[in-house]
């Protein structure tokens, strides 16, 4: 926390460090304090030094000494916890909206003009606003470096936002427990300046529009990203939690239905079964049941995207 | 081992510390029915609209029924602590007779309330229920787990008064040792208490 | 550490005169949710089952001729429920 | 039964013969002591397991990327070390074991108030941790879910759930029925005398913790049946498909699981109540201020489950009524810590083993301690919550002070429970070894969590590294400590050197019946004149 990269990295840092060091100054003089004093007494008080022990009962002036002070201390911590808190909450009006969107084991931004993305990137200065949306189970949206932490539940809507003063390329995490790979659902947030920003979106509009007709193995690139595929999936030939890509299209696969072994070749039909009931063929050895049916998100056009990006790693 | 102090390996015997058993066993019940009146409450304040029609399903006359037997039920088993201390058998086995009786009844239009549900197509998890919409789902949900709990309890009231009986059949449960009676009545209480709850919650408040 | 299980015989009529309240009470609950009183109806439901139930610990359950620990401790315990449904719903009422 | 024979021969309950013979004797025997005992083996050998699973996350984080097995292999022992530590290792810990073995003597009765009751909650809970433990054996694998089995992972996953859920459900019977029998044996079998402030600490901090057993454990049971529910009947209580709250899940499981920290720590602290006044030869510091916080704790205790959801997106009005009731619930500890402090004031201190134990807690509970009001705070939790901070706040807490209780507690009454000494001198080699360790073990935990990286996680990137290793060094050094220990007492169980009745100069009445005590533990129920502590 107390570290100097990411100072400013959110306006939230400063203040939330500092509650934070207000408490943990208090633990340690009490921890020290405590700790000292009965050091000391073991020492002064052992038996070979203290033979015979005083007899005390006890002592209401004390008690009561040791008990106000504390509760003081206690609500100073939790009005500066709470204060810290409640700008979190305090969402400006004019902030950009995002939707970041999780499931199982990526996550993926989509910006007001409908652009998708795997990494997070933001103008620098300027309130971002997070709509966060859990497709599978409950993810959370962690950004250290902002000092931010959201769950995302599925069926429930819920919000951050942030606005960072400082460039820089901070780790984003999922940090509530999601099963197989939650400790590889990571992603990242970029700050620019504002300029590059809009740039950067002109360019990938630009990009987007152009591609999205003539090339139609880019474009299968980006559903990719956008549905988090590779999270599970990988291009190279690789076994991850699901099969590569790689190869796929043309091969003759073993694979279990219904708990019956059978062979199957690897076409369109196959690549869509794939993804809209993923698991009636269960390719032999991987586990059913990890991957959520895509059919009223994936549509027929992305597919035909899909397909020929496929083909490509194929030939 | 002259005294009268009591040793726990000796035929011995606290009536009192029994009873302060029961009752923390009966706070136990009351908690366990607490998590899900907790878990109605939340979902009825979410879902007001459908909860309010869901209900309209259930049968006000069938629950009125149910929940009249069961009071009466709880009044004979009361009147049974009595009757043994009066030095009754033959009135106490009678009251606990009827006890046993209307709980075989309760059981009886139970049987006839869910197979009606069931014959709906109405159950958890069913095809129908999931059409009917998320709010339908979760009281019917609510419905059947609640009602079926508390079947459960019925029926383990019904095996503790049927031994109850038993025992004071062959006179090893008489008016000097009426414990397991009045522990029984309490827990048969019970049941009558949670039942007095759920009656409003799923007949009555539509 | 006597065993005073006969401390209290109550008498059949007491418990006769407590069946027939209760069912009257029933009666009446069923009867007042018929007539719509819109947000209130929760609310007088709840309440008349509060009722009964009060007078199944008290008479059924014998609470009346309990010590005053008993009644304490019963007391106590729909204190807590009724305070962890209240906090509970600090969360939904305010989302 | 007569005076004359038990007073000329001593037999101690150990040596008693029943009904039965072998282990026979023991599995079906009504004793509290003897129950007390099998308690002790059961949850001590299950304790191994745990720390045998601890150990290979450790060595599995040792370095970023695959160590030594694959995710989901680490995702089942987090769930299974956390299920085994938490509800068959510490729930049960010390009421079960202590509390049945000197509860009853500590108040002078000859057996708890249901000796039968007993016996079951035992049984209760062997089954239900088969139960659970069949989760591992059974098609589909062991379940991933951590041991607070959030829906709706928890009926998506494919691994064995109902077992580990089931198991769970069942063991909560068996702290229910601990709960009740102490209850009752406090309320009816104190001796003559002894007024309710003439008992001493450790049966006050069972008497909350059973209140809190009875009232807290029903609600989880009743959430692990709904999962139940939800997976087998496909209700949707939980399901957000199906119109369920997610969140409403984790409210009932905290609403249980909350208070069931204070299960663990109430008794943890009872004991340490009792080993400070004997080393110290002193009567404890302000009794009343102890006892009233002991229920302060229990009752406020039940309020503070919502600072495990701060992130979960709750209402603001929870939110800060929650961070309120949390830091109300720190300031009953807090005066517990003084007066433990202020008992050492102008002692005569005898250093042995079990108060090095009990001196060390309070070192390792207050670092635990403090550090929970650093996730209490509603800004600095949104930033530690689920990361490595929490796993260091609730080792320091669980295992430093619930486990260094225990550890002291078995020292402290080891002579009486086998009537052999353990050597002293291994056993404070032990405790230095363990202490060094632990502290090694942990608190690198606290940095990483500081440092943004979050729990329950297989692989890490490169920058948590360095923390990690001192980490994963640091649970090496415990184990030797650990092994110092367990075999010391084993030693001694078997070959110590026999003891007095009273080798520490205790005041309370354990003290002063044989040790080991016999069936009946006093010929004579014994009338009580004095305070607990009265050392003059
Ligand atoms: C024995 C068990 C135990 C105990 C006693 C405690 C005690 C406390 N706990 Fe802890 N806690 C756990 C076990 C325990 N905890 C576990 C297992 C988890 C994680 C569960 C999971 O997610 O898996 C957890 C998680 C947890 C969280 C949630 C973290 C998160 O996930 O975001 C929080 C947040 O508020 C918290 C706070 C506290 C506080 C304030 C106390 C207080 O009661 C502490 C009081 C003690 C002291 C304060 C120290 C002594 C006092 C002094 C030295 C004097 C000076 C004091 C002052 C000035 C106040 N705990
Ligand atoms: C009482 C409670 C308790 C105890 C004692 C421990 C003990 C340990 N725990 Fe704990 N832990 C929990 C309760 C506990 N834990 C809980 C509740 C969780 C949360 C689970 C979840 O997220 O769902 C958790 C999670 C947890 C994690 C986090 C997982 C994650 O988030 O990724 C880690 C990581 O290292 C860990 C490590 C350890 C270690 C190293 C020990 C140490 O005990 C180990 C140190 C000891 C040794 C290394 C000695 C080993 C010795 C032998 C095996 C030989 C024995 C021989 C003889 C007796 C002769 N635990
Ligand atoms: Cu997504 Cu963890
Ligand atoms: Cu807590």
């Amino acid at each position: 926390m107390i570290d100097k990269t990411t100072q400013n990295a959110s306006t939230f840092v400063s203040q939330v460090d500092s509650a934070f060091l207000f408490i943990f100054g208090v633990a340690l003089f009490f921890l020290f304090a405590i700790t000292a004093v009965m050091v000391y007494y073991i020492y002064r008080y052992q038996k070979s030094k203290n033979p015979v022990a005083t007899h005390i009962e006890g002592s209401t002036k004390l008690e009561i000494v040791w008990t106000v002070i504390p509760t003081i201390l206690v609500l100073v911590m939790f009005s500066y916890g709470w204060s810290g808190w409640k700008n979190q909450r305090e969402i400006p009006d004019d902030a950009m909206p995002v939707k970041a969107i999780a499931r199982m084991w990526s996550f993926a931004f989509e910006y007001p003009n409908g652009m998708v993305t795997d990494t997070l990137i933001v103008p620098k200065d300027r309130p971002i606003k997070l709509d966060l949306v859990a497709q599978d189970v409950i993810h959370s949206m962690y950004i250290p470096a902002f000092r931010v932490k959201q769950d995302m539940v599925p069926g429930k809507k819920s919000n951050i936002w942030f606005e960072s003063e400082r460039e820089g390329k901070y780790e984003i995490f999922c940090a509530e427990y999601c099963g197989l790979r939650h400790s590889y659902m990571m992603s990242a947030v970029k700050v620019i300046p504002e300029g590059d920003f809009d740039k950067w979106m002109e360019e990938n509009k630009a990009l987007e529009d152009a591609t999205g007709g003539t090339n139609k193995r880019l474009a299968g690139v980006s559903v990719l990203r956008k549905y988090g595929c590779n999270a599970c999936h990988t291009v190279d030939g690789s076994k991850l939690v699901g099969p590569s890509y790689k190869g796929i299209i043309g091969s003759t696969r073993t694979v279990i239905t219904d708990g019956q072994e059978r062979q199957v070749v690897g076409d369109e039909d196959y690549i869509r079964r794939s993804i809209y009931e993923p698991n009636a063929d269960i390719v032999k050895g991987f586990d059913k049941g990890l991957m959520l049916s895509y059919k009223d998100q994936v549509t027929e056009e992305e597919l035909q995207h899909l397909i020929e990006y496929f083909k490509s790693l194929s030939e | 081992m002259s005294q009268t102090i009591t040793v726990a390996h000796d035929i011995h015997r606290d009536d009192e510390g029994s009873k302060i058993g029961m009752w923390l066993f009966i706070f136990t019940e009351l908690l366990l029915f607490a998590g899900l009146f907790i878990v109605y409450g939340v979902y009825r304040y979410l879902n007001p609209v459908a909860f309010h029609l869901a209900a309209e399903e259930l049968n006000v006359t069938v629950g009125t029924l149910n929940t009249v037997i069961l009071l009466c039920s709880s009044a004979t088993m009361a009147m049974a602590s009595t009757a043994i201390r009066m030095r009754k058998k033959a009135l106490t086995l009678t009251l606990l007779g009827i006890t046993l009786f209307i709980a075989f009844m309760f059981m009886v239009n139970k049987y006839f309330e869910w197979k009606g549900k069931f014959g709906h197509g109405i159950f958890p998890g069913s095809e129908d229920l999931l059409q009917l919409g998320h709010g339908d789902t979760l009281f019917f949900g609510l419905y059947f787990f609640m009602t079926g709990l508390h079947a459960l309890h019925i029926i383990i009231g019904f095996i503790l008064i049927t031994i109850v009986a038993v025992r004071v059949n062959n006179n090893s449960l008489t008016s000097e040792n009426p414990v397991l009676l009045d522990n029984s009545g309490l827990y048969w209480h019970l049941v009558d208490l949670i039942w007095i709850f759920l009656f409003p919650l799923f007949y009555l408040i539509a | 550490m006597e065993n005073h299980n006969d401390s209290h015989i109550v008498p059949f009529k007491t418990y006769g005169i407590i069946l027939a309240v209760l069912i009257v009470l029933t009666l009446i609950s069923v009867a007042v949710t018929q007539i719509d009183l819109a947000s209130l109806t929760v609310f007088t439901a709840i309440l008349l089952a509060s009722i009964k139930s009060g007078i199944v610990l008290v008479y059924f359950m014998h609470l009346k001729f309990d010590n005053l620990m008993m009644k304490i401790f019963v007391t106590a315990v729909f204190v807590l429920v009724a305070l962890v449904m209240v906090v509970t719903f600090l969360d939904y009422n305010y989302r | 039964m007569s005076n004359q024979e038990t007073e000329t021969n001593y037999v101690s309950f150990r040596e008693e013969k029943g009904k039965y013979k072998g282990i026979l004797a023991w599995i079906f025997s009504t004793d509290h002591k003897r129950i007390g005992l099998l308690y002790l083996y059961s949850i001590v050998s299950f304790f191994i397991i745990g720390v045998g699973l601890g150990a290979a996350m450790k060595l599995e984080l040792l370095a970023p990327g695959k160590t030594i097995m694959d995710p989901a292999t680490y995702n089942a022992i987090f769930t299974l070390h956390g299920v085994i530590m938490i509800f068959l290792v510490v729930v049960p810990g010390l009421p079960a074991v202590f509390g049945n073995f000197f509860l009853p003597i500590m108040i002078g009765a000859k057996d708890v108030a249901f000796p039968k009751l007993n016996l079951l909650s035992w049984w209760v809970y062997v089954v239900g941790a088969l139960i659970a433990l069949s989760a591992l054996f059974m098609g589909g694998g062991p379940p991933d879910t951590g041991w607070t089995f959030y829906a709706p992972y928890s009926f998506k996953t494919n691994t064995n759930m109902l077992p580990a859920v089931l198991g769970a459900f069942v063991l909560g019977f068996s702290s229910i029925l601990t709960g009740i029998n102490f209850i009752v044996t406090i309320h009816r079998l104190r001796a003559p005398g002894m007024s309710w402030f003439r008992l001493p600490l450790f049966p006050w901090t069972l008497y909350g913790t059973a209140w809190i057993q009875i009232l807290a454990t029903p609600i989880v049971g009743i959430t692990l049946l709904m999962i139940v529910g939800e997976r087998l009947l496909n209700i949707g209580f939980f399901d957000p498909a199906l119109g369920g709250d997610p969140i409403l899940y984790q409210h009932l499981f905290w609403i249980y699981s909350h208070p069931a920290v204070y299960i663990m720590i109430l008794p943890a602290m009872g004991a340490i109540s009792e080993i400070i006044p004997t080393f110290a030869n002193k009567s404890i510091f302000g009794y009343k201020a102890i006892v009233i916080s002991t229920l302060a704790i229990a009752f406020v205790g039940y309020f503070v489950w919502g600072h495990h959801m701060f992130t979960s997106g709750m209402s603001g009005t929870a939110l800060y009524t929650f961070s309120f009731l949390t830091f109300l619930v720190a300031i009953p500890s807090a005066i517990k810590v003084f007066n433990w402090v202020g008992t050492l004031h102008k002692a005569s201190i005898q250093l042995e083993a079990p108060f090095f134990w009990a001196a060390s807690f309070l070192f390792v509970f207050m670092i635990g301690g403090l550090s929970g009001l650093a996730l209490g705070a509603l800004a600095t939790n949104v930033h530690l919550h689920d990361t490595a901070f929490v796993v260091a706040h609730f080792h320091f807490i669980v295992f430093g002070g619930v486990g260094f209780a225990f550890m002291g507690a078995i020292h402290y009454w080891f002579p009486k429970m086998y009537g052999r000494m353990y050597n002293t001198k291994v056993a404070t080699t032990g405790w230095l070894f363990f202490f060094i360790g632990f502290c090694t073990l942990y608190l690198p935990m606290f940095f990483l969590g500081i440092d943004g990286m979050p729990r329950r996680y297989y692989d890490y990137v490169e920058r948590f590294h360095g923390p990690n290793i001192v980490s994963t060094i640091g649970s090496w050094v415990m184990i030797i400590g650990l092994i110092i220990i367990i075999a010391n007492l084993i030693k001694g169980a078997y070959s110590g050197a026999k003891t007095s009745k009273n080798p520490w100069g205790g005041r309370t009445l354990e003290w002063e019946v044989d040790s080991p005590p016999t069936l009946e533990n006093f010929e004579e129920i014994p009338v009580i004149e004095r305070s607990p502590y009265d050392y003059r």
